[in-house]
């Protein structure tokens, strides 16, 4: 299946990337498909391993199941205000 | 109640003026600005990015709660993105409600939840050229999926 | 610091810009409004009767001693007297300081303290047609005479 | 001694006055000033007998000495805000 991944702030800057489409393993959980990035694009590598994720625009934990078209985002610590 | 994030300077008096009415004794405006300087580094000016959608709704459910919380649904908050100045607004809460603690206590619940749960980020520019994303908070890990099912029987109509 | 007691109506964006400084992240602007009914008695309107001369050097009082608390002394305070309408602001507190929580609880510092001694008294009219004084708080009895007076020795130069 | 009495919202109400110049034993404190007063005039029989009060606008002890010319005022509870 096909996820929307989008880095944000440190994130971006860290691995160049601010969207990207990618495919990850079918019924994969967020923390599956980070680990299988990781392994095939060393820029991911750079990221915490744990890092704050959202699906679909809300928080979310990394054991959560993606589904095909999702939305995954993944957040630096946040300092609004 | 309204909430938005917005690329463009903040009309203060637009949001104070969006809350009040005759039921309300107490109306309380809280701004966020860009300080000159940050622990003792002179700032030059201050990049604020957002995960835009998801900040929306966050900014929502805060004012939410907040309004909740205090009885009130006269709430109004802006956050504020992009390249600001020194003194320039990041963020402006109005509240108002029939007493002032529920307008204090909505105000500060709602700025404290930004700082903790709202998606934006700040990139720092210092007076000698250099920049840096200033350290941020931890959202609250959300409750794990099993526990946002409600256990049979306690679903309501 | 400026603190008046005034018949005119407050200028609410005066009061706020009156604060603020590159020093600051945080400016706050709370407004005490007449209410529509108090009690379940639908309200008419207002009158503030100040006892002017000593409510001025009060407030000047109370704003020294938040801005003390906060360390800032971007504070702006005034309080109308007079007939008020529903809505019309009663009182004005604008507070700006380098964070969020000195601004907070010396805006809160400042209400808490005018209720509880500024020579101010508020005549509610009601729509069907009486009126009365409003219960108010008794002022803390100032410190007895001769504990005024320091022991000797302790005397300052 | 002559003092300037003034009274203010409820206090006026039940009294009529509102600003008074008035003759006080000489050397008497606030207190025995209003006991002087009510046993003198009724009008402020109607007044608390130990009412706030503030000498030359500040609060002052009813046991606060009087010195002539002083301004003492007679305060309602207070109702700012």
């Amino acid at each position: 299946m096909r996820i929307q991944l989008l880095l944000f702030a440190l994130y971006r800057d860290l691995t160049g990337v601010s969207e990207l489409d990618v495919q990850v393993p079918d019924g994969a959980t967020a923390g599956v498909a980070l680990a299988d990035l990781r392994a095939r694009d060393a820029r991911f590598g750079r990221l915490p391993e744990r890092p704050v994720i959202a699906i679909n625009r809300e928080y979310a934990l990394l054991d959560a199941p993606l589904a095909d078209g999702d939305e995954l985002a993944l957040l630096p610590p946040v300092a609004g205000g | 109640m309204r909430t938005w994030i917005t690329d463009e300077p903040i009309d203060v008096s637009d949001v104070l003026s969006s809350v009040g009415s005759d039921a309300d004794g107490a109306a309380l405006l809280f701004l966020g600005t860009v300080r000159e300087q940050n622990e003792g580094r002179p700032v030059q000016g201050m990049r604020y990015d957002a995960y835009a959608g998801m900040a929306a709704s966050v900014l929502s459910e805060i004012a939410g709660e907040a309004g909740e919380r205090a009885g009130t649904d006269r709430i109004s908050v802006v956050h504020r993105t992009g390249e600001l100045q020194i003194g320039d607004v990041s963020v402006a809460i109005a509240v108002s409600s029939p007493h002032r603690a529920e307008a204090f206590d909505a105000a500060r619940y709602v700025i404290e939840q930004i700082k903790l749960r709202l998606p934006v980020w700040k990139h720092e520019h210092y007076t000698d050229g250099s920049a840096e994303w200033l350290d941020g908070a931890t959202p609250p890990a959300p409750a794990a999926e099993s526990a946002a099912v409600p256990a049979p029987g306690t679903v309501k109509p």
